[in-house]
């Protein structure tokens, strides 16, 4: 399981292996939102908080797609679902390849981008603590979508509409805790809330994608 | 005949107008798909009976 | 003689073939019934006026959409546990229809929105939530599309379908959390939650409800009817190809 | 230890492709399987490998003892020949990369990047990966697709030193790798005959 | 030349082509947004010339890979290189394909979304304007985006990291005809604008994405 | 109308493989590729199809008189078979669909989509696509993967119709096509001695 994490991120650090990418479409969402909407930093400060979320979220699920398709198209998969190593391993250290290489660098320069926005000042600690305890469960989540459509030509954008939806719970709580830490309002409760998703996402989806990948496998 | 359905007209109306469009839609596909499929699936079936005599 | 027995395609067709007529009579009967005395024959309320009629389409419709996917969840289970081919064509069968009923009540809600809330649409928990369980038949059906292998497809639609139900439990509840204590328009009423429901509309509601029922019944009868012998026509032209 | 199949049937698309077949390989043992395209080799192979269900029938086989080769060769164009080499001896938790190496010759591009090799020597990669998996049962599918004579034949050495060594090795294969003592399986004759649905009885109403 | 065009429309439409994908991730944006902002009506009404135009340009930004990616691990691309047919007009097809599937109907749904996120009243007009006038110009420059990146393995991330920045002119002044229309304000000039870099784009960048195509055939 | 390659040098990833390549081709001459993995084969015919440029020397072919067939055949997978082959007949302007499904073996199987196709089929829809281009120089790369022996014989025979009518080919191959008729060109002795950058003089500080 080690041997196939680091593979993992090694891959994502050579060249062409998208280290980085899902940062870099992070910025541009947040760029690219006051260009559409107008640079007035009042509205700024109020959506920023959602608008960060949302950010993070589309940065995540751009990259799902190759959690598995790298490796099912070139044969990997097949191999790998006949070596020792659990299927359901295979898809939980998949996923936390995934998220140490998008979700924490997300996690890690959100506060940076809260800046563009205009992020009230208390609202930072709550963004980064919101986006730690969420980001793992949309990784999660994406592996599952990711094993469901691996088996399909370029399936990103049916991966996306299936794994948006399973994103909403995620997307409010997480928004919520920025957007009351930024009011300075009790944030505590859509924080548990959220912790709670993530942990039961990280718990039980890991089987349903095996099972899916099964499927897809045969 | 409509009864008078006061300044909502337009609102009733195109309720009862929009749920019509809709689920006649879906009885046309539905019929229509399953006349397709009904064809099709006889003619292979002719078309294998046939084979399965002519040995 | 075991209920799994209806299982089998073949005395599904059978069964199916012979109920369905009473089922399509009884739609046509109670559905027209229950809409033409909605229309002609309620008092208007003295509230929200003529647009009270909405309700005989938005209520069932919006029901429906819901007990749709249930059934859906119903049949996926089936199907991943005694793989019954029928309970999987069953599921896929019922997303359109489910999907349309989704699309009556979100169109019937907006317009009567806009002369009761003065708006389409508002970001109301249950609106929201209605949205997201659209947007579920969506990918849903997608799902369904895009993969060419039948049982493949069908595991991987129930597999989703399980998934996407806890999810979208899990989503109506965050809405709700969501818009909590925020700006709440205090238009935003329900009548049926306001005060009891007058008899004059209650029992043609019930015949509008049950009508379509019915219809959802009917059409999901034919369609798996329509899956069924789409399933035996791939497999014989398969056949075909291999000899 | 032996391999063994009874009166096997798999399916491919809803449809069994191939019924009855048997046959068992003890160790030391090669068996070659041909037939015309589509008859059902690709299937077989799968189902033995354990992605998908047998239709019928038993594969008995010692667990986790059995390595599949396939079309597609599972490297990572990034990683260079020695990096992916031994990434699936991790995987295994076996060694002997070098050693693989050197049987394949591939020692000389060790070092190269698996996308800058020619698809002779991306062939030659993924069978050196057989050697570091440890498994004793080889599941080959046309596995000297694009090799030339002189690695046509290192391959075949490499096969046999696996026998020798009391391994079993299974190819589906259309042309001839000069393994004289391999034993041979023609699967035209296993072609199931009126294909049928793969429901059982129960779902008749498909065939 | 209407050979390829009808193939590509043909391809879009049967299982699996991913036509209506992108709607459907048009409508997920519009459904997130407000998820992750809050309800606030009169907050909605402000951002939603700029998110529509966000969402659309992301529908869009997804479908991309789609354009040349398929063709060139088939090994079409190769064999259209060495036909009859000049490069050029290859990628003008192909844009024109992609606009045909994703930014028309963009355009024809987008008033349906502008209700949910409660766009005022005479803004429709100029939204469904401004896209139709905007996205032949997303189509033309995603195409030349893909051209540049189709030899790399699943290089949908980077194709978007390359192309949002060509897409900003397009958005400010899409977005602007819809905020300036929405609140009853002269909305001519940046239409104008508009429509000048969609002319430019479809006139100009098929001839660099034609030689991007050259150089990664090779 | 002949084809003439004079003194060609080809580079692969920035290194020259095969340099001093010369040969010609007459209409009604075949001419066989042969030489181990990675010597070049696939570099050289790819060059020739004018997707990549020489290093040195001179291609002369008439104008748009090519065509080339590589591994991936160029199909799409939810077209049928007379559908893929319709587009290629529309692309190149010429009609003969009809008869290229029947000269391939093709016809039964028209109206079902590649994807349902087994690769030897998959293959022969690849080869019948060379018949609709109406082009007189066919450049192949090993097309006979995957087939079999029936196959690769009525292949055979279409190479031989396309040589009667005028045309030329020049195939890249591992294994004997039986075509006892075709010129053999050994590329072993053109490798380039000592890889040079493709810079050419003025980039010879990276040698
Ligand atoms: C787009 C807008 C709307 C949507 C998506 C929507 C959706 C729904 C849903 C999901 C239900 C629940 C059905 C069930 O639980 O079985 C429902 C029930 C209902 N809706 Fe709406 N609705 C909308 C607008 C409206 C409006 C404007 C009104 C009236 C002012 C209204 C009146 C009702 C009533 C009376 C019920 C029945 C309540 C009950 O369960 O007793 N809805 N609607
Ligand atoms: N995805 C699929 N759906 C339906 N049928 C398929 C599918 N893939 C293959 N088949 C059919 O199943 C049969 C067996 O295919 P298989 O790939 O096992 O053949 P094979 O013996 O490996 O042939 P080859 O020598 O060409 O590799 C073929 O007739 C083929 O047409
Ligand atoms: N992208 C690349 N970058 C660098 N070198 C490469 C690249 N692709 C191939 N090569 C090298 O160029 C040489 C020629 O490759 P080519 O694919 O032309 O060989 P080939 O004769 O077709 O071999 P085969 O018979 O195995 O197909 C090989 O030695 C290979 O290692
Ligand atoms: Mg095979
Ligand atoms: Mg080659």
């Amino acid at each position: 399981m080690n041997a196939l994490l680091i593979r993992d991120l090694r891959l994502a650090f050579r060249a062409g292996g998208g280290f980085g990418l899902g940062l870099a479409f992070f910025l541009l969402v947040a760029v690219l939102v006051p260009l559409g909407v107008g640079p007035e930093p009042a509205t700024l400060a109020k959506i920023a908080p959602g608008i960060l979320w949302v950010g993070a979220l589309l940065a995540c699920l751009l990259s799902l797609d190759r959690i598995f398709a790298l490796d099912f198209e070139d044969g990997s998969l097949d191999l790998l679902a006949t070596s020792p190593i659990p299927l359901e391993g295979v898809v939980a250290v998949k996923a936390l390849a995934h998220w140490l290489v998008t979700g924490l660098p997300l996690t890690l320069c959100a506060p940076m981008l809260g800046v563009l926005l205009n992020l009230p000042g208390p609202g930072y600690l709550w963004l980064v603590v919101s986006l730690a305890a969420g980001t793992p469960a949309l990784s999660v989540i994406g592996a599952f979508g990711a094993a469901l459509t691996v088996g399909i030509k370029r399936g990103g954008l049916l991966l996306s509409l299936l794994v948006l939806p399973l994103y909403v719970p995620t997307l409010i709580f997480g928004a919520e805790v920025v957007k009351r830490g930024a009011t300075g309002a009790e944030a505590l409760v859509p924080l548990l809330l959220l912790a709670g998703i993530t942990a039961g996402a990280v718990a039980l989806l890991p089987f349903a994608a095996a099972a899916a990948l099964r499927v897809n496998l045969r | 005949m409509i009864p008078d359905l006061g300044r909502y007209a337009v609102a009733v109306l195109s309720s009862y107008g929009a749920t019509i469009v809709l689920v006649a839609a879906v009885v046309a596909l539905t019929l229509w798909q399953g006349r397709r499929v009904k064809r099709q699936l006889q003619e292979v079936e002719a078309r294998q009976g046939k084979a399965k005599t002519n040995g | 003689m075991s209920v799994w027995e209806y299982a089998n395609p073949k005395r599904f067709m059978q069964v199916s073939a012979r109920v369905l007529p009473v089922v399509v009579g009884l739609t046509v009967v109670s559905l027209v019934t229950g809409l033409i005395w909605g229309f002609f024959f309620t008092p208007d309320d003295f509230r929200q006026g003529s647009t009270v009629k909405i309700i005989f389409l938005h209520v069932p419709t919006a029901m429906m959409a819901i007990n749709a996917w249930v059934m859906m969840l119903v049949a996926s289970l089936i199907w991943l546990i005694r793989r019954h081919h029928v309970s999987a064509l069953a599921a896929k069968a019922a997303a359109p229809v489910g999907l349309t009923f989704t699309l009556i009540a979100l169109v019937t809600g907006a317009l009567w929105g806009q002369p009761m809330w003065g708006t389409w649409w508002a970001w109301d928990p249950r609106l929201t939530a209605f949205l997201i369980l659209a947007l579920f038949y969506l990918g849903y059906i997608a799902l369904w599309q895009a993969v060419d292998d039948p049982d493949t497809a069908a595991d991987l639609t129930a597999v989703l379908c399980m998934v996407g139900s806890v999810f979208a439990v899990l989503s109506r509840y965050a809405v709700k959390f969501w818009n909590q204590g925020l700006h709440q328009d205090s238009t935003i009423l329900k009548v049926g939650e306001k005060d009891p429901i007058d008899v004059a509309y209650y029992v043609p509601l019930v015949v509008c409800i049950l009508g379509f029922v019915l219809l959802f019944v009917a059409l999901v009868l034919m369609r798996t009817r329509t899956e069924i012998r789409a399933r035996r026509l791939s497999a014989l032209l398969a056949q075909e190809r291999l000899a | 230890m032996d391999l063994v199949v009874d009166n096997l049937a798999v399916a491919r698309g809803g449809l069994t492709v191939l019924e009855g077949v048997s046959f068992s390989v003890e160790p030391g043992q090669a068996l070659i399987l041909r037939g015309p395209n589509g008859v059902g080799k690709t299937t077989l192979l799968r189902t033995l490998a354990g992605l998908q269900p047998a239709v019928a029938g038993s594969i008995s086989a010692p667990p986790e003892s059995l390595t599949y080769a396939a079309h597609a060769d599972g490297l990572k164009a990034v990683l260079t020949v020695e990096e992916n080499l031994q990434f699936w001896a991790a995987i295994h938790g076996v060694g002997g990369v070098t050693d693989a190496m050197a049987q394949m010759n591939l020692t000389d591009l060790r070092a190269r990047r698996a996308a800058n090799l020619s698809a002779g020597q991306k062939r030659r990669l993924g069978l050196a990966r057989l050697l570091v998996t440890g498994r004793a049962i080889w599941v080959l599918d046309e596995p000297t697709v694009s090799l030339d004579t002189a690695s046509v034949a290192l391959f075949a050495g490499v096969v046999r030193a696996h026998l020798g060594a009391g391994g079993m090795v299974l190819i589906a294969t259309h042309i001839d790798l000069g393994l004289t003592e391999a034993a041979v399986l023609d699967l035209g004759p296993f072609k199931a005959k009126a294909p049928v649905a793969t429901g059982g009885g129960f779902d008749e109403a498909f065939t």
